[in-house]
């Protein structure tokens, strides 16, 4: 039965990861921005702790599970709403609490159970944009040589979300760069291996609180057993697609999480600016049609709309993870909705209420700063466009690019 | 409405009833209400025969209780707006054509006395189109629904209305028209009957919807019995109510006419070339697709939660203005890129796209239709 | 100086056309709309006449002209300003006007002095697009081939505006398809030729009084000297670029006619919405800052900032072509703003006005029909954008599609 | 400013010596201001030396009557405008900086009285760059020119001030502050010298606009003599052209600022290759480029009006205001899609577009400053 509110379990988690935005993120936001580069913030090693212990880590992308028989709402539509409220509080510090990286849901995906048991319980980042390539994963340069018992790997990555403070990478790297996609394997590295090195720790523009380093590879040699998933290269065409199609779908399930980083940022952001508002008198009581309403009151409701329309479109997304029905065109479809919709109303909040808006005083000109990011990485605006396009127009991506 | 009392799930899935419903509502769509869409248009009127055929849907009758000629079956704003939704995919002229009735006779069966519904849904309840409709609106730029013009004075002998009321579907042919009207200083509503004295009926023509049949409604010291008002001082009218869930049915049915726009550009920009590729293979062109059908998409749920929430018994009206803000803004926007896909062909009545186009921008303007 | 005012020149020619756009267009506006199909309105007669004595015909296009040495503002400067009020009053009407079809400024532009001659004083159409092309005027299937004295054509034409009711069509063909573009002429053919038939006029959503025709030419033979400009396809790749550059250079001085038309329905639809708001005491003042203002006082500032952007690019525009500046870029900025922004202001304004905008019983319902085409003829929106990233991003046709 | 008497032709040639100016504005905008853009941000504050190189060009000296120090040549709002978008290509905060003087020196040739400008003048028109600046703004979300916080009372001893100013630029600097405050019921404008009593002054930090120096003027009983108001009962303060002015000024440094990012980014994405092309190949990227390029150049003409229009003397109240409206938005838009069209590069500050993305916000927001 048609039904688009959260059922109570859903709600606890909800309001379990608001009560931790509120209490633990929101207060040391600002000071965080401000200090940019630094360890893990002392604040989030507990945090880190306990949501290991509760089983949190790498539980983005898993599936339904809970709910017996029939309809599920599970994993991915926990983590899409505990995300978005983390994201309320500060998305910098959610994406820097430690033991919960990319690569731990990497690892939590399609980790063997050894690898699991070995690098589960570290702090690890992934590994996959290069300085040549920025959305397009296909054109990995890195290269995974078997030499012996060891992979060397070579090769530089950029983009690499807390590299810097993790104890291991999730690296992708191409075992024979004339082969394509198919021969894109992903690789566990743990820190200090010699051979890989930081090379820089970006200065940014929001998020920075968050690391996002530079990694070289140069000679790095890891056991071979580090080789996530199958090390054959698929050897038909068909076969070559379905396995890059399989690396590719993992990314379905982290869109909706990325969708979520941007509704809760901009939900942060209205909410934020309706307060600032309502002490100068501007209280929007829906009691008037749009037109008929204040050009304050007709933005706050246009913000409202948008930001509701791409928070139903990340849920949708999400129970069709949960209840395994085949989800990259809605998946795509909600990251470039909120992406879009999390950049304007954010902007939107800072100029709405003008210098206060765009003070340091208030958080607001930060979120402005911090939503941008999300209409770029986990794949940008266009390239989710360019997904949703190809569904739709049953394209495939060499008609269609 | 059930109240929610177990602890639903997040879930987009029909209901069996609900799933053989949409099929034979769909089937209908496709094979007479598609079929007859620009026909009509190029008329200004439906097919004679039309809304007979849509009379033994039986869409008005569900909720009348039987004692009144119904099926007696629970009202379903959920049901009723997925109807919508469908119907307008075929055609949205018709579809808000053949629910006028259903407006009608939800306000009844949500505000109206037992005896109300007696008189005037009796007279619906019949295997032909029977009409009752409702007259909110009023010919003015900045119309806002609870501050009417159209005034109801208490007398003795009943109530005296004046006024004006425009975009009133199928009035001509409506046995009742419930007019709202200030009355005391609060919004309130009143049967009138065909035929009443100081009732004039004229057609209006507008941009689009042109097989509706809207018509502008005077009031002219007409006089009404008291029992023809609906509500009063202990429970007043709920215009609010009315003006949501008008709302919800209208979004609907235009999310319905913007999925019809969808399937048609796809496989047309597809299968135009133009520069030795189809035109498809243009980002320009298929990213202004995939807003589509993510606009779409998201125009549904709104559309749906506020339905939804209104039939498990909770508020939604916040959910049904959200939609409304939403859907007034990107259905025109989908109708208008529709013809901008087609090029200059989208812009003659060979193709569809530029009756969608005309259709579409009512969705901003329209009030007290489609009542789910 | 810099001074974007109109002297007083201009001033005059505005007042002219606005007079005979309140005068004569506005009155008849709604019931030609009605009536759709229909021989030459009988009211225009007398209006072709007139400008015609007046030297009007062809002038669109007509380089600057009076003002001496120094800045000129001229011909195409007045013709944007004329079309813009004569579009104010009825873009349809306009558009019927006996005597000033697209095919009298390609006469007057490019014809020989015996074509002018013979030609000039005739009501001449242009047919350029064809079933398989919309905005690839490159890609024309219709052929002419020399036969003795006569050219033959065989194809197929559409969107032909005035093609039935005109005396003449000046139609695009192919002398060698093998060839591409430089092989593309044009024809005059004079109504009545055998061979030449109107398959159909085009029902419309919008500038329903202008006769839109689809054209057959089977076997349709004409004399040799009605071929215009150089009969030679040019041999050398370079020179039939040149060719072909020529025959789309003509597009630079009407694409700024068509944004005036934009400008001129969309200006019609703002000063209608707002008078309606008016009587309902909805005045802005520009007195209160943007988000200070209501809602409906915010749409209309946003939509006259709009309508003014685009009105003075389109100025520029034309004013380069007066100063012989070279305005490719510049005419297509103009075109797909105005074009954009038309559609969007009137299409605003049916909105603001609920029912009354949407009422037959007021014109703004018709600006919002006639204005989706002037977003589309003469080069679509994305064709000027493409035009316009061209130029920006230094690419040929070829990079960038 | 001239009126105009003679019937001038639609126009977009510079004078000669706009030519010229401009040509020298630009290199040093280019030379001398850009160089130092990032690092300015990076610390929010510019090199010491700066602002004297600025004062070598000796903008804000050119009006002043030659007997106050200056170089008496006629007051210029377009060449002022011209200035600011030159300066605003190399940095917009630095552009704002820069004019800060100018703009109270502007207010005080409008509207000041010829005492006034000895006093306050002389003492600007200098080789060193010396500092007035002009206090409107109030810390207010809702906050409205010509409706002022901010209070004078008149007392036997001069006015007394009390309130809040927030974004006055340069203001720990100034010999000179011009507040405008509400005055028995009218807008009026004060100005108080450094130092005065009461007056309390705060470094605010913001988004964007960083090396500038924005700041918190707080006034508590702050006491002025009866001369240090600019205009009186029967000229009253016209804190309108200050707006319109400034609004002029702010926008073209927008301008400039988004013809930066314009030319940023062309050769970028003509040079980055994704999926074996240059990413510039592709329409989403091709057409976001056009539209910067068609609305930075509508932004342009949009300004120029305005400011040609007050240089002839003519109103320029709607110009402004609509030049505000559309930069606000198309600047803001340009700024968000720089970051874009530079992918995750944009987002680091490695790149200069994400300072932009931070600086162009403040279009729609900051009031009184660059008075043209």
């Amino acid at each position: 039965m048609i039904n688009l509110e959260l059922p109570q379990k859903v709600k606890n988690t909800q309001m379990m990861s608001h009560q931790l935005a509120a209490g633990v993120f929101r207060p040391i936001a600002r000071k965080y921005d401000k200090i940019e580069h630094c360890e893990i913030p002392k604040e989030l090693v507990p945090v880190g702790k306990m949501l290991a212990a509760a089983g949190s880590g790498g539980k983005l992308g898993a599936d339904g599970g809970g709910g017996g028989e029939g309809v599920k709402n599970g994993g991915n539509m926990m983590g899409v709403v505990g995300t978005t409220e983390m994201a309320w509080g500060c998305c910098g510090l959610m994406l820097s609490i430690p033991g919960m990286g990319l690569g731990n849901a990497a690892i939590s995906a399609v980790g063997s159970p050894e690898q699991k048991e070995k690098f589960g319980k570290l702090y690890c980042a992934m590994a996959i944009t290069e300085p040549g390539c920025g959305s397009d994963s296909a054109a990995v340069q890195t290269t995974a040589v078997l030499e012996g018992d060891e992979w060397v790997l070579n090769g530089e990555k950029i983009f690499a979300t807390a590299a810097d403070r993790g104890d291991a990478v999730v690296v992708w790297a191409s075992l024979d760069k004339t082969i394509g996609k198919a021969a894109i394997k992903s690789f566990l590295v743990e820190k200090g291996t010699p051979g890989m090195s930081v090379v820089r720790v970006e200065d940014k523009m929001g998020l920075r609180v968050s690391d996002t380093a530079a990694l070289l590879f140069d000679n790095c040699r890891i056991p071979k057993e580090n080789i996530m998933g199958n090390p054959e290269i698929a050897d038909t065409e068909e076969a070559r697609k379905k396995a890059f199609g399989g690396v590719m779908q993992t990314f379905d399930n982290t869109r909706p999480q990325v969708a979520a980083m941007s509704l809760g940022v901009a939900r942060a952001a209205l909410e934020l600016a309706k307060e600032l508002l309502e002490k100068e008198s501007v209280c929007p009581q829906y009691n008037k049609s749009f037109f008929n309403s204040t050009a304050l009151e007709a933005e706050l409701y246009k913000m409202e709309a948008e930001l509701e329309a791409s928070r139903l479109l990340t849920l949708k997304a999400a129970w069709m993870a949960d209840n395994k029905i085949p989800n990259s065109k809605e998946a795509s479809m909600c990251k470039a909705k909120a992406g879009r919709v999390g950049n304007y109303i954010t902007l939107r909040c800072v100029e709405i209420c003008g210098s206060l808006g765009y003070s340091e005083d208030a958080l607001l000109e930060k979120f402005a700063r911090d939503s941008k990011i999300l209409d770029i990485f986990e794949g940008t605006q266009q390239i989710q466009q360019l997904i949703v396009a190809r569904h739709v127009l049953g394209k495939s991506s060499r008609d269609l690019k | 409405m059930t109240a929610q009392a177990i602890d639903l799930l997040f879930d987009l899935n029909l209901t069996e009833e609900q799933r053989i419903t949409r099929e034979s509502l769909i089937r209908f769509s496709n094979v007479e209400v598609q079929s007859i869409s620009r026909l009509s248009d190029e008329d200004g009127a439906v097919p004679a025969d039309f809304y007979d055929k849509t009379a033994q849907l039986g869409l008005s009758l569900l909720s009348i209780p039987e004692e009144f000629g119904g099926a007696g079956m629970p009202r379903s704003p959920l049901s009723n707006m997925l109807s919508l939704e469908d119907l307008g995919k075929g055609d949205m002229s018709l579809a808000l054509g053949t629910m006028t009735p259903l407006s009608f006779v939800n306000v009844l069966l949500d505000q109206g006395s037992e005896s109300q519904q007696e008189k005037y849904l009796s007279e619906i309840a019949d295997e032909k189109f029977k009409v009752g409709t409702i007259a909110l609106m009023e010919p003015k730029a900045t119309f806002e629904a609870t501050e009417l013009d159209t005034t109801a004075d208490k007398t003795d002998a009943g109530y005296i209305l004046n006024g004006e009321k425009s975009m009133v579907a199928l009035a001509e042919d409506a046995l009742s028209i419930l007019v709202v009207a200030q009355c005391d200083g609060v919004i309130s509503a009143f049967v009138v009957e065909r035929g009443a004295e100081g009732l004039a009926i004229q057609k209006e023509e507008f941009m689009g919807l042109r097989p509706l049949g809207l018509y502008r409604v005077t009031l002219t010291n007409t006089l009404v019995s008291d029992s023809a008002r609906v509500g009063g001082s202990d429970n007043p009218f709920d215009v609010q109510r009315v003006v949501d869930l008008g709302n919800i049915g209208l979004c609907a049915a235009a999310v319905g006419c913007c999925q019809a726009v969808l399937d048609y550009v796809v496989p047309y920009v597809n299968e135009r070339v133009a520069f030795g590729e189809p035109i498809s293979n243009r980002q320009s062109v298929a990213f202004m697709v995939a807003d589509m059908a993510t606009e779409i998409e998201a125009m549904r749920l709104m559309v749906y939660r506020a339905a939804s929430r209104a039939e498990q018994g909770l508020g939604f009206h916040k959910e049904a203005y959200l939609a409304k803000v939403l859907v007034a803004d990107k259905a025109m926007e989908i109708g208008t890129n529709g013809v901008q896909l087609l090029g200059g062909h989208g812009f003659t009545r060979e193709h569809p796209v530029e009756m969608w186009y005309r259709n579409l921008r009512s969705v901003g303007i329209l009030q007290g239709v489609a009542v789910v």
